[in-house]
């Protein structure tokens, strides 16, 4: 298979990793041919004989309390084995984390079923049995009623003077003090949150009247420099409200799972963003033992943050199949997917921005808050305000925030959390004050974007943090040339016949790595070198190509290495979760660091046996070889030595720091060969962030205000490039999935019932191959971050705040400001506006 | 040992094989785990029920074998497929007609297999993924297009879209992108990779037109 | 048998949405039975009517040739209120059989003037009319007692004749005036669901449960009717009942008529007296009649 | 009792081999028996339980029913030919182009592989209040969700309602009555043809159907004459996702213009009312007057005359209103060198 092969198909393919063998190259990854012949097992796909089916029993209220339950019926009919109601779950556990802190079960989070939902759609029980078609009808013969409780499905309606409280306690969730310390004993560990109200006085909502978010008071605040000296100063001051939309993450892959007990131990079949971490999650809602816990997910459906270690979801088959003594598969239908699956909060932000004569955002004041469903409180608020001052750099900042709780669907991160709805707020304003100033809008960008190691956020002890690194100036000036920027904007007329054309430039970030998890990898005795990895295969490729710059270290050809994954019970090390980009630089480094940790080993074991010192020995082309020629061994026979060796070189000792897990796969492994373990431990000055430019180009009808996209070009500033196939992959189809933000992607809500009515994919609108380009562009600078070993960032994230907003900004370029209010844009919103010459739709609205 | 060895087991011999055979070297302490599920009904319900009846029994051609099952009157192809002959490489993202990953071929025409009564299928001849490769494992043009791109990227949609590729080049070799977005816009992809599918389909095409030409 | 229709509501919840559409031939047979079994008896079973004669014989001459009984208010009322009534039940119920025409307008309007005239007639019999009059008094009722003993066979005196309506008449408008009522105001609600004139729409202003029982009242309501109104159609077109009928039409009955079925002491009238005052209704009728 | 909507019902399938065989199941069964044509349609109703039938009857095995044949005058397409044969078809694309365009936007491919052209037609609506099981007016309740006071009904009537708000969703319907086509349909008292725009109903008379199909009624063919064939053709579909998507709005319109001016016109909107509406005082305005933006423009104006919008939908005015008026000016083709 040649490499980087650029033919007529692949317009994109350009040279990355110059001078690496490995890095930045193409390659055919591992788990491909099984995905291509239909053999890669999805959790759905397994089969256990004797096998239960399970259907859910779901809640048609939005809050409100089972008064009457009668399952007889449905018991009674042949073929129903087990319901399983809320007082059969087990209390969930305490969560101990990796450095021995204790998070206590919060008794008002999440449970996997519900006797007082909390949203439409909540499961109440589930019911096992022979068939589905048994179990569906069992569900139809169980009698239940509710009593309604008072409900809100718009974050707004639940703050008003009076306004209902999605939970019987309240509307938000409140962090109660830390007790004081007792001498002596160790500092306490924080109370769980517990729930409080928040309520707003009308004087405040008056806003609201004129579509502007009211800003009442919010419990989360912060600012650094001098925000009224900056508003003075400003020679535009703009204050903008606008609302983002409330998206599924709806991968294709539901999150179905399968189910059963043996000698003790819980097996489970799903899919999950993380093999290694959905373990523990596991065994804390279960509440048992992390050893008694199997998790096989070799190919999971997408992700994009729902499935980061599987949830609430997994425990019902696990229980049902111990009640049942038999496997239960859950499928979990498309519908059910809606309400139990996770979906981005919508975000109502108001910002007041004031600019420079040149455009510099010299005061920014952001408000925002969040539609959060009724359990645990998401970081898109908080987080939106760090990105924004990131992004931007404004040089005086005042942040408000308060997520909210509503009865609708749970919330959890979905790519770019925060990040998309702070940047999706943020950018038209941008672009407005572009227009008012007569700026060229890459100019504006450029003069405001983050560089080198830019300051994001409010001080921390007297410091404000910064980022490693960022090289956005130079993606900007690049995206800007490959796109032909200057010359589109130039381009006259704007308009023929009906059809208007706009150009749009967003910039875009996100948190781009982690550090601290573990590598293991063995070299076997054959030669072969067999990477332990406890990522979990959602289709990003992580999986497999941060292993690629271990064989890079170990100079080892890529054909004899292999890649162990996605069963728990194969020995894998403390992995991160695939959720906030992190995996990609995290990774790479425990790789790195695991594979120096072989080298050195390598070069001991040769050093033993061939005399010399270690440092006198190189490893390169499978063998470990004195330098400037000489004595040498392979690698096969280096394994071979290490196992006769023992102790630190077989894994039957390994370094202490490793996590707990780490070790337990180690001993698992030890005596196969060459076992090496790392920690990663390399230094890091800073916060990893990966940068995006986008730019996009639209074509509005204005007599249907159906738009096209005409063409799209993501610049990223990502660090070293792993592997350029995967990175195009996660570049491009993160934008799209912002673009779908900003092109259709909603949910429906009728506010009287509180229920959820585009629970189909025609009413809730994800994108299809048609609404975008057929031949998008990408590219990446290929600058290494200064502050990790290979040089490697995130991508998943970065890439979708732009998406969005560089679709927006083209919109308002092609038919003025005045347009749009909230996203996504479509042609009502469109046609409206230009219907009556101002913007139109209900600003504060969400769920149309 | 990178692929799943369930993996493996997709294609169950047709004959001479009993249960204990085919679920050999799966078995987890006593839990016959498989994916090749089309000897097991998972209900044993029909029996005790009226439910079942006469005419359930039923041969369909899949991938040019004569298939045998028990086959309820409401049971969808993909169900069938998946759940009766052990075809898991069909893909359900929505039972709904509304994603694609269940595409399979019937008489060389792609259809939502969710949305099809296995029924209605009894004389015709149904292709899924798991018939494209030949029976020495070479790949079929546009799988390999897959392998050339790194095309896609969970995959789940992946079957649905290979299938449904593979209808349309055979009807258009030679399609410009956007011919080839319009033939695959019955299948959505969540990963969104759309711009790599593409590419990926368009080797595929290339890759047929050579295979043809040779 | 479910004489209602049910649904789940979008909470799940059991709610009924209106009655089973059956009861519209429940009620047509009904009607029907009641007509045929009427006219069977009486045909065949009925005895003569008799009356307790007068303790002071009326003197006739005091009576006019044309009794007025209806003013021409009160006879628009009646005829305006049956056409819309008419319209209301042909409008509920033909689509409902299978004739299928574009109702709704129709029967809405219908409805106002219905509800208005219905509005009107209290507004006018309680200040114009003898609002007493229609309502079953001491009399009718110890007649009555009579009547179903002398039916019986049993010993008892013959009853009085009738005041200004017979005691069938009363017990009908008594029925007519629950049925419609229930209809009509389940139906000025009803409106908020449709688009109307009245009032800004607003299906939400009940629970559904609320909403649900009120559909079944109007369709109970509705249906009654239409047996109610076949019996009084029957009754109308009855020879013996034609001279009531006719005076529904010209506002007057016949001299005969009056003596031999009304008690002229329990509804006096008398060309030259003034009117009774707790007996207003005759001083407005003969204003008219005159 | 608790709702699931999921996994189809058990029913019995029957599977007859000729229209009469068919119509005697379907009489038997009355209101317990379900076509099955494409299956489209049918299975969201089955799959979500909403429709429970006991017999479902499978017409895809009657050949009688399928396929495209050249008449004397014009054409006639059996009801159960997938709408891919429609797009396809050489004597339509010649001829009758408008069915192929609007047939074309239908859904995916993959769906017009499978739906049949009578199923298009005789589709119900896509209202998301209607179709989630709620007891509304047109699944026989007594309320319109959609068209109260927070109702969100962004898809729905702008014309023609009555209580119910929901709009028929077919994109060939439009084109089929721009096209004059006639519908013959089998009754139990034998064969009965009907103009294409009297083969829908609206809530006012039937608040529960979209077509005038009784119970053991069946669409057997529609045929097409040769009055508008090579007549000039405008089909425009506007929709949220540029496939697999119903429209938010369409317009067909079939256009004979001689020297200069419309001697004959045929336009339909779908989308807007519960039926496909024939927009017969345009057909006669424009009588006489140039193909031009103006009378684009008048025509335009008078099809949205007396249109009422709901909450969420007052920009189907506009787009109407467009749309009528493309279909008449033209629309001119933005190009762009870059």
């Amino acid at each position: 298979m040649p490499e980087n092969d650029a033919k007529s198909v692949t317009p994109n393919a350009r040279v990355y990793g110059a001078g690496h063998k490995l890095i930045g190259k193409n390659y055919v990854t591992a788990d491909l041919y099984a995905k291509v012949t239909g053999q890669a097992k999805y959790a759905e796909d397994f089969h256990a004989e004797g096998m239960l089916f399970c259907k859910l029993l779901l809640s048609p209220l939005p809050h409100a309390r089972v008064k009457h339950l009668d399952v007889r019926q449905a018991l009674a009919m042949p073929g129903v084995k087990v319901i399983l109601t809320a007082d059969e779950l087990p209390p969930p556990g305490d969560t101990l984390t990796d450095n021995g802190t204790v998070i206590r079960a919060n008794p008002k989070s999440e449970r996997a079923l519900n006797m007082e939902p909390l949203y439409q759609g909540e499961p109440i029980l589930a019911v096992a049995a022979v068939d589905e078609l048994t179990a569906a009808e069992a569900i139809e013969k169980i009698r239940i009623e509710f009593e309604p409780l008072p409900f809100a499905v718009d974050p707004l309606e639940t703050l008003r003077p009076g306004g209902p409280n999605p939970r019987t306690d309240g509307n938000i969730w409140v962090q109660p003090p830390t007790p004081p310390a007792v001498a002596g004993a160790p500092p306490p560990a924080p109370p769980p949150p517990t729930i409080g109200a928040l309520k707003w006085t009308e004087a405040e909502f008056a806003d609201a009247k004129s579509g502007r978010l009211p800003m009442g008071k919010t419990p989360d605040e912060w600012s650094y420099g001098d925000i009224d000296a900056g508003f003075k100063n400003a020679v535009l001051v703009l204050d903008e409200t606008f609302v983002t939309p409330d998206t599924s993450h709806q991968p294709l892959e539901t999150r179905s799972a399968l189910s059963y007990w043996q000698n003790g131990k819980v097996y489970v079949h799903t899919g999950t963003q993380s093999t290694a971490q959905t373990v523990p999650a596991i065994a804390r809602w279960l509440n048992i033992d992390v050893s008694k816990v199997v998790l096989i997910s070799e190919y999971t459906g997408g992700g994009f943050g729902s499935k980061v270690t599987a949830g609430v979801s997994l425990i019902i088959p696990a229980l049902l199949s111990k009640r049942a003594n038999a496997p239960v598969m859950m499928r979990i239908s498309r519908e059910e997917e809606t309400f139990i699956g996770r979906a981005r909060p919508s975000l109502l932000g108001r910002m007041k921005v004031g600019f420079s004569k040149d455009g510099r955002i010299i005061a920014l004041d952001m408000f925002v808050i969040s539609n959060n469903g009724p359990y645990d409180a998401n970081g898109d608020v908080p987080t939106s305000g760090r990105i924004v001052s990131l992004l931007y750099q404004p040089e005086a900042m005042h942040w408000r925030g308060v997520t909210v709780l509503t009865n609708t669907p749970p919330r959890s991160a979905q790519s770019s959390p925060g990040g998309l709805q702070g940047i999706v707020i943020m950018e038209p304003i941008v672009a407005k004050a572009a227009r008012k100033l007569g700026l060229d809008q890459v100019a504006i960008r450029r003069i405001n974007c983050p560089e080198g190691k830019a300051p994001f956020g409010p001080a921390v002890q007297g410091k404000r943090p910064y980022a490693t690194s960022a090289f956005l100036k130079e993606a900007l000036d690049r995206g800007a040339e490959q796109f032909k920027w200057s010359e589109r904007v130039a381009r006259t007329p704007k308009r023929v016949g009906t059809k208007v054309r706009g150009v749009g430039v967003s910039l875009s970030c996100y948190v781009g790595g982690t550090v601290g998890f573990d590598g293991l990898l063995v070299i076997k005795p054959d030669g072969r070198v067999n990477f332990q990895s406890g990522i979990g295969n959602l289709g990003t490729e992580s999986v497999i190509d941060v292993h690629r710059a271990g064989a890079e270290v170990l100079g080892v050809p890529w054909e004899k290495c292999d890649v162990t994954w996605g069963d728990s019970s194969k020995n894998l090390p403390f992995t991160c979760v695939s959720g906030g980009s992190q995996t990609t630089h995290a990774m790479t480094r425990a790789a790195y660091a695991t594979a120096m940790d072989a080298r050195k080993k390598l070069q001991e074991i040769a050093a033993k046996k061939l005399g010399g010192q270690p440092d006198d020995y190189i490893v390169a082309n499978e063998r470990v070889s004195r330098k400037g020629g000489g004595a040498g061994m392979a690698l096969a026979q280096a394994a071979n030595y290490a196992i006769q060796l023992g102790g630190i070189y077989d894994g039957h000792e390994v370094s202490a720091d490793l996590n707990g897990r780490t070790k337990a796969s180690a001993a698992a492994l030890a005596g196969q060969g060459l076992l090496a373990a790392a920690k990663d431990n390399y230094p890091r000055d800073g916060a990893t962030f990966s940068y995006i430019a986008s730019f996009a180009e639209v074509e509005v009808d204005v007599e249907t205000g159906k738009y096209n996209i005409v063409d799209f070009l993501a610049y990223a500033d990502v660090g070293s490039v792993i592997h350029p196939r995967s990175l195009g992959g996660q570049v491009l189809g993160r934008s799209v999935l912002g673009i779908g933000h900003a092109i259709g992607q909603k949910w429906v809500y009728d506010p009287h019932y509180g229920a959820m009515l585009s629970t189909r994919f025609y009413q809730s609108k994800p994108p299809t191959i048609l609404d975008v380009p057929v031949d998008m562009q990408w590219a990446a600078l290929d600058i290494p971050d200064p502050e990790t070993p290979v040089g490697a960032r995130g991508v998943g994230e970065p890439p979708v705040g732009g998406g969005c907003a560089s679709i927006l900004n083209a919109l308002s370029d092609a038919l003025g400001d005045e347009i749009f209010r909230r996203a996504p844009v479509n042609a009502d919103t469109i046609l409206t506006s230009l219907e009556a010459g101002h913007p139109m739709q209900h600003p504060l609205m969400a769920h149309i | 040992m990178t692929e799943n060895d369930d993996a493996k087991m997709i294609e169950p011999p047709q004959s001479g094989l009993t249960r204990r055979d085919l679920i050999k070297g799966v078995i987890l302490g006593g839990v016959a785990i498989s994916s090749s599920s089309y000897l097991f009904r998972a209900s044993t319900l029909a029996a005790q029920t009226s439910r079942g009846t006469g005419d359930r029994l039923l041969t369909i051609n899949v991938n040019g074998q004569q298939r045998r099952a028990d086959v309820m009157k409401q049971e969808t192809l993909a169900w069938t497929l998946r759940h009766k002959l052990g075809l898991t490489g069909t893909k359900l993202g929505c039972d709904r007609a509304e994603c694609g990953s269940c595409t399979v071929l019937i008489d060389g025409v792609p259809h939502y297999s969710c949305s099809v009564l296995t029924h209605t299928v009894r004389d015709k001849k149904v292709l899924t993924i798991e018939g494209l490769a030949s029976p020495d494992g070479a790949l079929h043009p546009v799988q390999q297009g897959v392998i050339d791109e790194q095309g896609f990227q969970c995959a789940f949609c992946m079957p649905g879209f290979i299938m449904a590729a593979v209808a349309f080049l055979k009807a258009n070799p030679d399609p410009t992108r956007m011919e080839l977005a319009q033939g695959l816009s019955g299948n959505l992809c969540r990963c969104q990779d759309y711009d790599k599918i593409l590419t990926a389909m368009m080797r595929g095409a290339e890759n047929m037109r050579s295979a043809s030409r040779a | 048998m479910d004489f209602l229709e049910w649904a789940n509501s979008p909470w799940g919840q059991r709610v009924p949405i209106h009655i089973a559409w059956f009861l519209i031939w429940v009620a047509a047979i009904a009607g029907l039975f009641f007509v045929i079994v009427h006219a069977i008896y009486v045909r065949y079973f009925a005895k003569p009517r008799q009356f307790e004669p007068d303790a002071i014989p009326v003197d006739a001459t005091k009576t006019p040739a044309h009794v007025p009984r209806h003013s021409l208010v009160a006879r628009a009322f009646h005829w305006i209120m049956a056409a819309s009534m008419f319209t209301l039940l042909f409008t509920a119920f033909l689509p409902k059989v299978g004739v299928q025409f574009d109702w709704v307008t129709y029967h809405w309007i219908a409805g106002a003037v219905l509800t208005a005239s219905i509005v009107f007639h209290i507004f006018h019999a309680s200040f114009f009319l003898d609002f007493w009059s229609i309502w079953p008094d001491k009399i009718d009722l110890r007649d009555a007692r009579r009547r179903i003993l002398r039916f019986l066979g049993k010993p008892a005196p013959p009853p009085e004749r009738f005041a200004k309506y017979p005691l069938e008449n009363k017990l009908y408008h008594g029925a007519i005036v629950v049925a419609a009522l229930s209809a009509i105001v389940t139906g000025v609600f009803m409106m908020s669901r449709v688009r109307t004139i009245f009032f800004p729409r607003n299906p939400y202003l009940f629970t559904d449960l609320t909403w649900g029982m009120m559909y079944v009242l109007h369709g109970l309501a509705g249906v009654g009717l239409i047996a109610l109104i076949m019996v009084h159609v029957y009754f109308g077109i009855r020879p013996e009942k034609r001279p009531i009928t006719k005076s529904m039409i010209f506002g007057w009955m016949s001299r005969d008529f009056y003596l031999k079925e009304h008690d002229p002491a329990r509804w006096p009238i008398e060309a030259s007296a003034p009117p009774a005052k707790s007996r207003g209704a005759k001083a407005e009728g003969l204003t008219n009649a005159g | 009792m608790a709702v699931i909507r999921d996994v189809m019902p058990d029913f019995k399938l029957v599977q007859p081999n000729s229209i009469t065989g068919a119509q005697k199941v379907l009489e038997q069964q009355g209101e317990n028996g379900w076509v099955l044509a494409g299956g489209m349609d049918s299975f969201d109703w089955l799959k979500d339980r909403i429709k429970k039938p006991k017999v479902v009857v499978d017409l895809s095995g009657i050949e009688e029913l399928k396929g495209v044949r050249t008449t004397a005058d014009g054409i006639e397409i059996g009801a159960m030919t997938t709408l891919t044969e429609v797009v396809q078809h050489p004597a339509i694309r010649e001829k009758y182009k408008l069915l192929a365009d609007s047939a074309e936007l239908v859904a995916s491919p993959q769906i017009r592989n499978q739906g049949t052209l009578g199923g298009n037609v005789s589709q119900d609506a896509r209202c998301w209040y209607y179709r989630g099981g709620w007891p509304c007016y047109r699944a026989g309740g007594n309320i319109c969700y959609a068209d109260t006071p927070e109702g969100r009904n962004r898809e729905h009537a702008i014309l023609n309602a009555d209580r119910c708000v929901a709009v028929n969703p077919s994109d060939s319907a439009p084109a089929l009555i721009a096209l004059d086509a006639k519908f013959v349909i089998r009754t139990s008292k034998g064969e009965r043809v009907v103009d294409a725009e009297d083969y829908f109903i609206g809530p006012e008379i039937d608040i529960t159907r979209l077509h005038i199909l009784k119970p053991g009624d069946l669409l057997t063919t529609i045929r097409i004459p040769s009055t508008w064939a090579g007549a000039q053709f405008y089909f425009e579909k506007v929709r949220d996702r540029n496939v697999w998507d119903f429209p938010l709005l369409n317009v067909a319109s079939a256009m004979v213009v001689s020297s200069g001016s419309i001697e004959r016109l045929r336009i339909a909107v779908n989308g807007a009312a519960a039926r496909p509406l024939r927009l017969k005082v345009v057909e006669d305005a424009v009588r006489g007057k140039p193909p031009n933006a103006s009378t684009g423009e008048m025509a335009g104006k008078l099809a949205v005359q007396g249109a009422v919008p709901l909450q969420f939908n007052a920009y189907k005015i506009p787009l109407m209103r467009n749309l009528v008026k493309r279909a008449i000016g033209g629309v001119q083709e933005a190009t762009w060198t870059s």
